[in-house]
């Protein structure tokens, strides 16, 4: 974790009201993996209090840049938007633990819902540069809400499900995973509640609705790694990206828990954002 | 103390020689190297902002509040944003004084920078038996005791607001330790000034103030309040009018150290709060946005300082305070707007 | 009324066709046009912003303080910016209650939008008088009583944070008037339901909630503070975080509309003091940067309820607030964060 | 008094820390007299609660145009030095009452102390524009900080004092008055409130000093205007400007007032902000 400013190279509203920032950052290019995220400050006469987090959209070595993707729900992301080419913000980061992908899984499966694509977005880059197969689900409202292809890898396999079916499948992404859960290894999701939780539900039931291709089973059931340790979630068929509003984001404040299935909250900025799904107690009321 | 607030006129020791004299005697042995505290539940327990802050560098560490047995905290959300401040409800979470002293302790011993830990409990005996956990311990500096917290003993009426229930706790916590103890004001009540004076005379060797307003938001249907608590504690920028005013009248009826906290963000903040009596402040909200903040405030009172050719940070401090002409004051709150 | 803001339900008078009804009856014969009032001491005697806003088009003007005799007011200065507020101490400068009328009552007997006259005083026969002498006068539509005041018969202490001594100026007042009569209550209490209980039983007719918060600020040089009269008034968005706060309160232990007050500076903000049950609302910090909020507050209200297909803004009242299960609560404050 | 929109068209930083602004705001250029100001508004997202007020420096009517003079001091007046030429700012006025020149003074005596330049400047052109002669005593601390020549109409004979000699006479510019008190029929003045009060203090011993040229004894004691009308004040010798932290501006919030010599206190924003100098109660404590 680093404290570093980051020049504003290049903005565009790549969906109404969803904006692709471009940063000059070295140090969280080079530093961050897929799944991390930033926590970052508005400027000194914006009269805000608190930083912001966004997922680690993009991070390219290369050219030393990290990408952001956001969508203006308030006063803060606002205030991003108006942020020239040129001016740099002060972000802290990479934050978080990433996304933990098995050294011996082929097919990732991404789903994302809505602005849950910047959450696995940089995912993809990282498993097509090794060499895996990937499908990315994505959810939105309605066509005008759907990322679009050109900024994705050729190599993803693009699903795309709406709402009001205006484009792809009609309905909830959800409903697309039946198709892909045998050919998957792995699944990485992003996106609403409701969503992750669904997907929870059926990943819970997967090894007993289909038998097969469960990496935990391959191994055998014995040696289970600890809960919410890299090794175990690196077996978990699932991992979800979550969401909760922060203070610190560095595991000081415990504003951003989440209750885990321990029954200890579990804090998204430190333990999180990615869990493996069976380390989040998605039932009873606790906080919703 | 008391009267060195209201003049600035103060045995200073000797500084060694150039260096600007920080320290803060708190009293019962506790030296604080400087005046720039973190507050509690805002840098954890110390170690998660190590990365880019190095807590020696730090007047001292108030860890988050510290209860007798393990809390799971409140429901989420637990913070959000409001004009120029924050509401949080964290409602307490956890790993309960046992935990914390297994966990910590012996970290905090390696360290040069004191720990103070923020102590609450539903009633009498749990900070008594908390705090008797603490004591002797390596590594503990010292005690605050958040007493913003429901006494159950007295149908969940806050400590905090009733002087008698205030000055119980901090006589009882004062017999079982030897600890310094600085006990926490809110300012959720109408005059701060007889309770202040009944913990003091009750035995703490300081007062901290103040903690958080309370406050709600609503969530985005309005259906229902945002924080999953309801009520959250309002703290920032926001409510350091609020702040510098407690701290303006408490400094001027106690004679113990008194330590301000309340929207800290500049060293402005720090010394309008030495200016109204503050011997120290405590830096907590604005850490989110501006963790190094606390040690960068360290380096510019200590030029500020030296620019104005001072051997200590002490006649900076208090001056804002009308030079007290006998007894501390005992009337009502007057009249203000 | 008191029921209706629990639960939105309410007999909505048959609203002109098509046009939604914004009216707000507070008892009394005293009906709002709108909920949209400006707040006392922000908007003057209403004549002040009349080349930018057309008064007829507010729901009701709350004039500046009014006592019996003359005031000069504090000395200056009077007014600070803080983080997201203001600090003001005027003391209530104005010409007394003969001069007011003398001056202002016929230019409001012209106009269609209710006056109210914010009274204040340093005894009850202070309040009393000033309200006699308004008793019957045209174009005075109602009474606010400001009671964050000191009592000087109780050596000082507001009558704000006593319930005793808010309640014995409420029914001394209420015995001589028979004008709608609205107390306003102070944030700086420890609870604010027994006392808002107090004011409702002596027979207010509504609540508005809530006067300033005391803070201070200091001089640019620290040697004292800022303000001419030390001590100030905290307004503006900082506060709105616990003017809801006081509002949700308020509005589950009385039966008696709520006039909510606090940091309204946007549609967003009227909605959420609306859905913890405020009838109405007052603005006033933020009409100094946007005096033709209020104006706009109206129409965007209208919008809001065409847009959700409502005859009335009642049904968007208390909607955050818990459905009321039997009497109202009358326990102390809980633990908040 | 009205609320328009001002477009930012030239921003220059004329003195270390000092910066002029050129808006585009017709109806603020034609309808504003010397001495007035406006009451502007900081941006929606800059958690500024008060607007600021700044004096109408210069209004031209042909180009439609004003400019504001100010010193960064805070975080508002920092606020202002980040516009950039288009934006839009929201101005409240003309607010305020302007100066009162005697139809038959020739001889103005312009006197500023630093920004008090700000508030005397447009008196200095409508004199010129309407012939009379114009002498304008300026006080700085240093060279450094000494209004540059190249802004104020050639006719103006301008003097300058520092206080630390660096240019023109060494000490206060109120020292200067004396030479110019008897060849001025009326003196007009902006800046610290205690240079305001010594030359109120000379005012006041003014007739009876010098006996002669006051254009009260001119035309008799007799009929006397009453205190702070316009008359009264166009036949006062010495008009100033003052200062006072401000919230609406208007009239309304009591928040400016200073202490009149009547004992009432009197609004800087409505009665003022120019008043003559024998309307304020310059002895005393109240208020200082
Ligand atoms: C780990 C993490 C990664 C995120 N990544 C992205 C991303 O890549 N793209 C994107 O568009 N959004 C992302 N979000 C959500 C984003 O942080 C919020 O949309 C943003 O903070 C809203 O700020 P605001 O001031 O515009 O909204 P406001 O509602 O005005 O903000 C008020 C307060 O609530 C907080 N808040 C509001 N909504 C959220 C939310 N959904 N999550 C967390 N805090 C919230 C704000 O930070 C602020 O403190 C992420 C959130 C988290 C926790
Ligand atoms: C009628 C009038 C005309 C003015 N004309 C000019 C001008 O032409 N050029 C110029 O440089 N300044 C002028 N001033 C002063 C100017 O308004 C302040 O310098 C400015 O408001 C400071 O804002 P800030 O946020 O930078 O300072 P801060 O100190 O951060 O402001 C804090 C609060 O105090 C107020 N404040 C601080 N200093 C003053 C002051 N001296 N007078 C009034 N309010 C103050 C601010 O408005 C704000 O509300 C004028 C003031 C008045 C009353
Ligand atoms: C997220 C958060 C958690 C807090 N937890 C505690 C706590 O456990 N005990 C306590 O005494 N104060 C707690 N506080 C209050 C702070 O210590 C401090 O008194 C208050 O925030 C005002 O200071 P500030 O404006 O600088 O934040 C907490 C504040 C915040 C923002
Ligand atoms: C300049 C100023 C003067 C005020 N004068 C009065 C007053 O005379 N009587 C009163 O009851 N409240 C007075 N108030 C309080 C306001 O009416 C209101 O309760 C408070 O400002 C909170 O609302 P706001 O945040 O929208 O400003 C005054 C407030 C301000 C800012
Ligand atoms: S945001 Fe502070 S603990 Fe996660
Ligand atoms: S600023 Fe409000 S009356 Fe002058």
């Amino acid at each position: 974790m680093r404290l570093v400013g980051a020049e504003l190279l290049n903005a565009r509203e790549i969906l109404p009201g969803q904006w692709l920032q471009t940063y000059h950052a070295p140090a969280l290019a080079t530093g961050s993996r897929a799944g991390q995220f930033v926590h970052v400050k508005t400027g000194d006469l914006s009269g805000f209090v608190l930083r912001r987090p966004f997922s680690i959209n993009t991070a390219d070595v290369a050219s030393g840049t990290i990408t952001i993707h956001f969508r203006t729900v308030g006063r803060g992301t606002e205030w991003f938007t108006h942020l020239r080419a040129g001016d740099t913000i002060d972000m802290l980061g990479p934050l978080g633990r990433p996304f933990e992908v098995d050294p011996r899984s082929q097919h990732l499966l991404l789903i994302a819902g809505g602005l849950g694509m910047a959450g696995v977005r940089a995912l993809a880059d990282e498993a097509i540069r090794d060499g895996r197969q990937v499908t990315l689900l994505f959810g939105a409202a309605s066509a005008r809400d759907v990322y679009p292809t050109s900024l994705l890898p050729d190599e993803v396999e693009y699903v795309v499900a709406t709402d009001d079916g205006s484009m792809g499948h009609h309905g909830f992404v959800t409903e697309l995973v039946a198709r892909y859960e045998s050919w998957a290894d792995q699944a990485f999701a992003c996106g609403p509640e409701p969503m992750l939780q669904a997907l929870a539900r059926l990943a819970a039931t997967r090894r007993a609705r289909m038998g097969v291709a469960s990496l935990g089973r391959k191994r055998g059931a014995g040696k289970a790694a600890p809960k919410g340790s890299s090794t175990a979630r690196r077996k978990a068929f699932l991992q979800v990206s979550m969401e909760q509003r922060m203070g610190c984001a560095v595991g000081a404040c415990l504003g951003c828990v989440v209750m885990g299935s321990s029954g200890t909250p579990q804090r998204v900025c430190r333990e999180g954002p990615v869990f493996a799904s069976d380390e989040i107690e998605w039932e009873g009321s606790w906080g919703r | 103390m008391g009267s060195m607030k209201a003049t600035g006129r103060a045995p200073v020791p000797a500084p060694s020689l150039g260096a600007i004299d920080l320290s803060v005697d708190l009293g019962r042995g506790l030296v604080l190297p400087n005046p720039i505290l973190v507050a509690s539940g805002t840098f954890g327990y110390g170690i998660e902002y190590s990365d880019v802050v190095d807590v020696n560098d730090l007047g001292g560490i108030c860890c988050k509040g510290t209860t007798l047995k393990a809390r799971i905290g409140n429901p989420t959300p637990r913070v959000t944003e409001t004009p120029g401040g924050m509401l949080n409800s964290i409602g307490l979470q956890n790993p309960g004084v046992d935990a914390v002293i297994r966990k910590y302790s012996s970290t905090w011993a390696g360290w040069k920078v004191p720990v103070i830990v923020n102590v609450a409990g539903e009633s009498v005996e749990d900070y008594v038996e908390v705090v008797r956990r603490l004591e002797g311990i390596p590594g503990i500096a010292g005690i605050e005791l958040n007493i913003s917290c429901p006494n159950v003993g007295k149908g969940g009426l806050q400590f905090a607001i009733d002087a008698e229930a205030a000055a119980g706790v901090t006589a009882a916590v004062r017999r079982v330790t030897d600890l310094p103890l600085l006990v926490k004001l809110s300012p959720n009540v109408a005059d701060i000034r007889p309770i202040a004076r009944a913990i003091a005379d009750a035995g703490a060797d300081a007062l901290t103030a103040v903690n958080t307003l309370s406050g709600i938001a609503l969530s985005a249907n309005r259906a229902k309040p945002l924080l999953g608590n309801i009520y959250g504690g309002l703290s920032g920028p926001a409510i350091k009018p609020v702040a510098l005013r407690i701290v303006y009248e408490v400094a001027q009826v106690v004679r113990i150290p008194v330590i301000a906290i309340g929207g800290v963000t500049s060293l402005d903040d720090v010394l309008d709060f030495l200016a109204v009596g503050a011997a120290a402040v405590q830096v907590g909200t604005a850490i989110f946005a501006d963790p190094t903040l606390p040690v960068r405030l360290v380096s510019e009172l200590e030029e500020v300082c030296k620019a104005r050719g001072l051997e200590s940070y002490r006649p900076l401090i208090g001056t804002a305070l009308p030079v007290r002409t006998g007894a501390p004051s005992s009337k009502g709150a007057e009249y203000r707007p």
